[in-house]
């Protein structure tokens, strides 16, 4: 099997690459991709839509419809591992570990036994045993805020310099997953449970369909952000510039809350008690 | 040829489907039964009401849905098609009231999904017969197979499950195998699949391509139990014995050679056969399946089989009628479609009788049983007197013509094959009769009292065996009928 | 932007491919599959896709391998190839 | 609001997917009746298209106002107008089944269950309608990752036959993905009509080529196009029959579409039939398609194996179709998109109702099956003479199609082929309708009349009526072949083809 | 020999790219284990976006922002100075694909071992078999 894969790889690959003489020359000026569709995009988009950022503009606006489905395929993913790991009934874990806070002395309580009751004194830690670093979770809280601040400024700032939407929220969301795995899931879940992360899913990706339905509803084709003038109260070009950042933020909230969810599942099998 | 657009033909057929979820749903056996009666009878006089447009020389045409260019479920009543139906339709009450004495009598199981399913097939065969082209003649076909699996598989025990896989591997896998590549190719040679008086195939097809198409056409109606796709036949006589006469003399093997005189007739057309003389193929065939299966039924211990074999030779001659390509023999090919029907449900209907009175089911057994029913045995006589051909019997009027025919076409051995095949009917059939009426009973279930069959099961027969004997007197509706076929088959 | 340091990143990044998935230890596995996908955000800059390669660095780089570290945490690091 | 119909078809259900997983968090109640209107004004919608479309011509719609090839348009003409109506109609159909059964098999998780399944309607939904080749690869990636959840949660295997599935399918959509690519690489452009205008004058350059290959193999996968089959049978038979009964008779028909439309429309029938010259081996790799199918379908020992090797068989009837290369054996192929959802729709509804009441599909439970459940095993019954090609079913009039275009086209082993899948699929299907109709019977003939009201045991009527509606809609399309013909599918062949 | 030379230079991007491809259509193929099939599916995915990007690449063109969008002077734009933004896009859009995909895999993954106690495949197919006895 090893060696007839290979074989079968080698063969393939020298094949491609024998045709890779067809190809234009890399980076080739007068290559079609370079002067069919592109140069319309470089040359208009600032005039159409006031983004100096020509990604941005063709992901949000041109190919806005192509990036609305890239975000509900995120939410697809979000609500596929959910729907796949998450095992609703609560089942007892056979040990606990506690923490006495005050002395750093750990409590091991088999099941059925009793759990300590004062929650200022004892704190539940993964059975898993990670011992207890001050320095981790220190850096952590410091640079959290941080992190959320640029993911901020991704997203805002996504039409002038690379970013965006989806760059931000991701970062926003790997803040919670540090958190998460700075601290422990519980936590993590406390501070953001489940169900918020569902419905800010669900939400981010209502504001980008939204959004387009609005366009719809004010009487132009779905996703034309011109349509959002008179709302906006501004002229059609920067309707769309408006519009894309709408969308963008949209995409944003909903990456976010996908990949912390997809990250709790993942992390404790579905069970949201233990994570990594 | 004058025509006329009428829905009857399609009521004719949708009568007893209609009557199938009145019959599911009643809820006493002898509500279900009237229901049964009421289609039954309903259908009939639908199918009489035509007759005398038919012969007043007019068809009646009827189309339901074209579904596309060439291809629609239509429906046209010509003479010959009128025949077959009222045999069929006519039969069909005969049978139901046999059906209550019989099924009654076993106190056999699942009676409504009999009656439903003979219900359906009996729709199916209507169909069949008016179907005015080769896609509706064989949706129904079809239809009659699916619909016909259940009444041969009735007993639902291992036997039946065996006969049951035969039936539809012959049947369905023969249809499927055989007659759909055929009708595909000559729509794509013709584009259309119309029945017409002098046949749709053009001459400039090579003869090969026609001949292959006869053939496999032939064959590919299983119905038909031309040999050697006929042993599904003797197997499905594992069903009740109303179901074996209805479908199994009737219905089924004359939809069989219903359909091959059809594509005979409406397809290929006589002028091109006879211009090939590839209708010789088709006679030899039919002849050889004529003399062997007679000499199989000589062989038979089961009644029933014996029936089944004879059946099989039987259909051949009305093949043979269509092969031979001359009016005279057409004549008395289809006259034996409802010639033979008469005279061999009557058979059919006393070997049931037969068994549900003494529960015999092997001929040796059947020494001395004249002298306790005496009227089943005397019907048995006539049925046997008209499959064999001999006055004063319907059979002999249809074997004259197809005598005839023979000397009309010059094929002197063929003429030889249906005296030499009439001759082994007698040796078949005769000594049944003596030995019923003349040997002595070895059998202590066989007394010299007489002790006949269920009332139910009585009347029909000798309804049918009159009938063997009135139709020697007065065969006009169906003679004039089938020379009306002819008529318009073979002039020019 | 040289060929010679685009070719470079290339290299590397083979490399990396090649050492993930031949690695006996899925959580070196999912480690080296992060440095590939930060070799590759690399090579994107270097390209001048810096969208993509911004993406590919808080995606790849970031996201996946937490998601590897999480799924070989939740289940086992062994394999036999 | 008559031009916004295009749109609605898929924004409906899209955002109807979103407040269905918000509210599944809230009152789970409110998800099965949120999904089945959104899933009807789509049907509704789509309708509408197939309307507007049959009067107009083709429908164009150009998402964010930008003209193509700059923005994303849908471009909707017969032939997916046809195909979507199916799909919704499908959806809808099935959906009402799936109330019970879900609240059985994904207790707890219906908000997710119902976001999925609109999800994923909307997915199919969208790969028809889009007239942009990069925008296709993006709701298929939709359609798949939702199909790979709806089947992952499954009984015993299904979570490994589902990742089996995702790998496959993953390296199908990338292949397409790359065959995009190296037309873009040589045109510039993504949208189909365009690359079609651009295409003739580079037809000899062999990365035209390789994208077709690339293409082709990706849909192969995808469609589970023998040898490319491995993953079906898996993945369909240990998914939940509610998931099943939707994901089975649409994808693999989606993808014959997209196949269609990539080599008539993207690829010009030009290229595709004359300048590549291979249609004779693609319609024998689809003869062995079909009789491979059909002898695996023999072998299997449970009802839903059977019926997922009968679908692989089926995808070799379609691509055969289309690669005879004449008009009626693509008119056939189109056809059979039609008519083979329908019936394997009623086979799945119907598996999936006597798994419900039974709680197991192999063959042996089935004994009695008839008495039992008369009125699943009757339109069981329809759909397995669909299937055979029993006239007025509709299965026969595509089959009739198929074989006149193999006889047209002189592929005499394309029909051999098909005709031998017909007698299979007796042997199948009377195999099961044999143990349905005998086996409690065997030992005792004659004294049950009473038993028969005791043991009857049908499928709740929610459950029942789509399947009958599926079963009678298997004789309509049959009897309105012609019309289907006459009115769709010959103005959804391009011109050029005979 | 320089004629050689300038061809791959001209071309070895491509040829990274199917490197890539190959290296994950291996592991695909030949791998056993699990995970090591959904990182080998991986390296497909980024193969074929590093192919979409080399299309992109212009010789003597910047990154697709334009420059004066940030109030600087207004000049008029030429396609040629900037880099085509077009695969950029195509290709967010299959970075966040491919991390879906991800997520589902693992999932499965997840899932399978959570049943089989075990990543590798032809241990898990022993396990069935032996269940199915």
């Amino acid at each position: 099997m090893r060696i007839l894969g290979l074989v079968i790889v080698i063969l393939c690959g020298s094949i491609l690459i024998y045709h890779t003489s067809d190809f234009p020359d890399w980076g080739h000026p007068a290559s079609p991709a370079s002067t069919h569709v592109s140069p319309y995009y470089i040359e208009k988009a600032l005039d159409d839509t006031a983004v100096p950022n020509i990604v941005t503009a063709v992901l949000a606006d041109y190919r806005g419809y192509d990036t609305m489905f890239e975000t509900t395929v995120i939410f697809c993913a979000g609500i596929a591992c959910f729907f796949l790991l998450r095992i609703t009934r609560r089942m007892e874990p056979s040990v606990t570990l506690y923490r006495h806070l005050p002395t750093g002395i750990t409590l091991r309580i088999e099941k059925g036994g009793k759990e300590p009751d004062d929650s200022n004194i004892f704190k539940r830690i993964d059975t898993q045993w990670v011992p207890y670093d001050l320095i981790i979770n220190t850096t952590c809280r410091m640079v959290i805020p941080f992190i959320q601040l640029f993911a901020l400024y991704v997203i805002s700032h996504g039409h002038h310099s690379p970013g965006g939407g989806f760059q931000g929220g991701v970062i926003l969301g790997a803040s919670v997953i540090l958190f998460a795995i700075s601290t422990d899931l519980r936590t993590a879940i406390s501070r953001m449970s489940e169900r918020l992360g569902a419905f800010l899913s669900a939400t981010g990706v209502f504001i980008y369909a939204g959004a387009g339905a609005l366009c719809l509803v004010l009487g132009a084709n779905f996703l034309d952000y011109s349509a959002l003038a008179p709302v906006l109260n501004v002229n059609s070009v920067m309707a769309r510039s408006h519009g894309i950042l709408i969308v963008e933020i949209g995409v944003g909230l909903a990456v976010m809350a996908v990949m912390i969810w997809i990250y709790y599942n993942l992390s404790s099998a579905g069970r949201h008690d233990e994570g990594l | 040829m004058e025509t006329i657009l009428s829905i009857k033909p399609l009521l004719a057929i949708l009568v007893s489907v209609t009557a199938v979820p009145f019959i599911v749903f009643s809820k006493r056996p002898n509500i279900r039964e009237v229901w049964t009666f009421i289609a039954a009878i309903a259908k009939f006089l639908i199918v009489v009401s035509m007759i005398p447009v038919i012969l007043s020389g007019k068809e009646i045409i009827f189309t339901l849905v074209d579904i596309f260019s060439g291809v629609s479920i239509g429906f046209r009543v010509d003479s010959l098609g009128l025949l077959f139906a009222i045999v069929s339709s006519f039969l069909w009450i005969i049978t139901s009231a046999y059906s209550i004495g019989y099924m009654r009598g076993l106190n056999e199981h699942s009676q409504t999904r009999y009656f439903s399913f003979f219900a359906l097939s009996l729709s199916a065969t209507m169909g069949v017969a008016f179907s005015s082209n080769l896609f509706t003649l064989y949706l129904f076909y079809e239809m009659l197979s699916f619909s016909t699996y259940p009444l041969v598989t009735h007993h639902q025990d291992m036997e039946a499950r065996r006969s049951g896989r035969k039936y539809l591997l012959y049947i369905v896998g023969l249809s499927i195998g055989f007659v759909l590549p055929c009708m595909l190719v000559i729509y794509n040679m013709t584009g259309t699949l119309e029945f017409t008086k002098s046949g749709f195939l053009s001459m400039d097809v090579s003869p090969a391509l026609i001949a292959a198409l006869l053939v496999i056409m032939l064959f590919g109606f299983a119905k038909a139990a031309i040999m050697p796709f006929h042993s599904w036949l003797p197997a499905a006589m594992v069903a009740p014995t109303p179901v074996s006469a209805l479908l199994h003399a009737v219905a089924v093997v004359k939809v069989g050679v219903f359909c091959v005189i059809r594509v005979i007739t409406g397809v290929f057309g006589v002028e091109l056969l006879s211009n090939s003389h590839l209708n010789i193929i088709v006679c030899v065939i039919a002849s050889f399946t004529i003399i062997t299966a007679s000499c199989i039924a000589l062989s038979q211990d089961g009644l029933k089989r014996r029936l089944a074999f004879s059946t099989i030779g039987q259909l051949s001659y009305i093949v043979l009628g269509a092969a031979l390509l001359s009016p005279r023999g057409f004549v008395g090919g289809i006259l034996h479609i409802a010639m033979h029907a008469f005279g061999k449900i009557t058979l059919f209907f006393c070997a049931g009788a037969i068994f549900v009175a003494t529960g015999i089911k092997n001929i040796s057994q059947m020494d001395g049983i004249g002298k306790r029913m005496p009227i089943t045995m005397a019907a048995f006589f006539i049925g046997s007197l008209s499959v064999i051909g001999l006055p004063p019997c319907g059979g002999f009027i249809s074997k004259w013509h197809l005598v005839l025919g023979t000397l009309d076409a010059g094929q002197l051995a063929l003429l030889a094959v249906i005296l030499v095949s009439s001759l082994l009917n007698a040796a078949y059939f005769f000594p049944i009769v003596y030995s019923a009426f003349f040997n002595q009973s070895k059998e202590t279930r066989v007394s010299n009292r007489i002790d006949e069959a269920p009332i139910w099961c009585l009347i029909p027969i000798c309804i049918t065996a009159i009938g063997s004997i009135v139709l020697f007197f007065h065969p006009e509706p169906f003679l004039s009928l089938a020379q009306m076929a002819a008529e318009s088959i073979f002039i020019k | 932007m040289s060929w010679q340091l685009d070719l470079i990143v290339l290299t590397m990044v083979v490399i990396c491919g090649i050492a993930a998935i031949n690695i006996r230890d899925l959580l070196g596995a999912g480690i080296l599959f992060g440095a590939y996908s930060f070799m590759m955000c690399l090579l994107w800059a270097v390209m001048g896709a810096v969208d993509v390669a911004f993406t590919e660095a808080s995606v790849g780089a970031g996201v996946s391998t937490v998601l590897f570290v999480a799924a070989v945490f939740r289940t086992t690091r062994r394999t036999k190839d | 609001m008559s031009e916004h119909f295009p749109a609605l078809v898929i924004i409906v259900p899209l955002i109807s997917a979103f407040l269905i997983s918000a509210t599944g968090w809230l009152n789970k109640r409110l998800c099965f009746p949120i999904a089945v209107f959104s899933l009807t004004v789509s049907l509704f919608a789509s309708i509408g298209v197939l309307m507007m479309v049959l009067e107009n011509g083709t429908v164009q719609y150009r998402l964010g106002g930008w003209a193509p090839p700059w923005g994303i348009e849908y471009r909707i003409d017969h032939l997916n107008s046809l195909v979507l109506v199916v799909i919704s109609a499908v959806a809808v159909l099935n959906i009402v089944t799936t109330h019970k059964p879900v609240q059985q098999d994904f207790s707890g998780k219906e908000g997710p269950f119902y976001a999925l399944y609109v999800l994923f309607v909307t997915g199919l939904s969208g790969i028809v309608v889009t007239g942009d080749a990069f925008n296709l690869y993006v709701l298929l990636e939709i359609a798949s990752l939702t199909g790979y959840a709806l089947i992952g949660l499954g009984k015993d295997r299904a979570a490994l036959s589902s990742l089996n599935y995702l790998i496959m399918g993953t390296i199908g959509a990338s292949f397409y993905l790359l065959g995009i690519g190296y037309i873009y690489l040589v045109t510039g452009s993504l949208n189909i009509a365009d690359i079609a205008n651009l295409l003739p004058d580079i037809y000899d350059s062999g990365v035209v080529l390789f994208a077709f290959i690339f293409c082709m193999i990706g849909l192969f996968i995808k469609m589970a196009f023998f040898p490319l089959h491995a993953w079906l049978p898996n993945a369909y038979s240990y998914a939940q029959s509610s998931a099943v009964s939707l994901i089975a008779p649409l994808t693999t028909k989606v993808m014959i579409y997209v196949m269609i439309r990539v080599t008539l429309y993207l690829f010009t029938p030009q290229f595709s039939f004359v300048f590549l010259n291979i249609s004779k081996p693609m319609v024998w790799l689809s003869v062995l398609a079909i009789v491979m199918g059909s002898l695996f379908a023999l072998s299997q020992k449970s009802l839903k194996k059977m019926l997922t090797y009968i679908i692989v068989a089926e995808v070799g009837y379609m691509v055969g179709g289309l690669w005879l290369g004449n008009r009626q054996g693509i008119t056939g192929s189109i056809l059979h998109i039609v008519n083979d959802a329908a019936m394997t729709l009623c086979l799945f509804l119907a598996a999936g109702n006597i798994l419900y009441m039974l709680k197991s599909d192999s063959f042996e439970d089935m004994k009695g099956l008839f008495v039992k459940m008369p009125f699943t095993m009757a339109a069981f019954t329809a759909g397995a003479l669909s299937i055979i090609g029993v006239p007025p079913f509709c299965g026969f009039f595509s089959k009739w199609y198929l074989i006149s275009g193999g006889i047209a086209a002189g592929e005499f082993g394309f029909v051999g082929a098909l005709i031998f899948s017909s007698l299979v699929n007796v042997v199948l299907f009377f195999r099961v309708i044999e143990i349905g109709y005998y086996e409690p019977f065997t030992n005792h003939p004659n004294a049950h009349q009473k038993d028969e009201e005791t043991l009857f045991n049908e499928a709740p009527r929610d459950m029942l009526v789509p399947l009958l509606m599926a079963a009678i809609l298997l004789l309509a399309l049959g009897i309105f072949t012609g019309h289907i013909v006459t009115a769709i599918i010959q103005f959804a062949i391009p011109t050029g083809i005979i | 020999m320089n004629e050689i030379l300038t061809t791959i230079i001209s071309k070895y991007n491509y040829w990274g790219f199917i490197l890539l491809m190959m290296i994950g259509l291996y592991a695909m193929m030949v791998k056993k284990n699990l995970v090591k099939k959904i990182i080998g599916m991986n390296i497909f995915q980024t193969g074929i976006i590093l192919f979409y990007v080399s299309i992109g690449v212009k010789k003597g063109a910047t990154i697709p922002i334009i420059s004066h969008g940030h109030g600087k002077e207004k000049h008029v734009i030429h396609a040629a100075e900037y880099i085509n933004p077009l695969p950029h896009v195509l290709m967010l859009t299959a970075i966040v694909v491919s991390v879906a995909t991800l997520g589902v895999a693992l999932a499965l993954a997840i899932k399978v071992y959570r049943e089989y106690d075990t990543l590798e495949e032809d241990e898990i197919n022993k396990k069935i078999r032996d269940q199915a006895k």
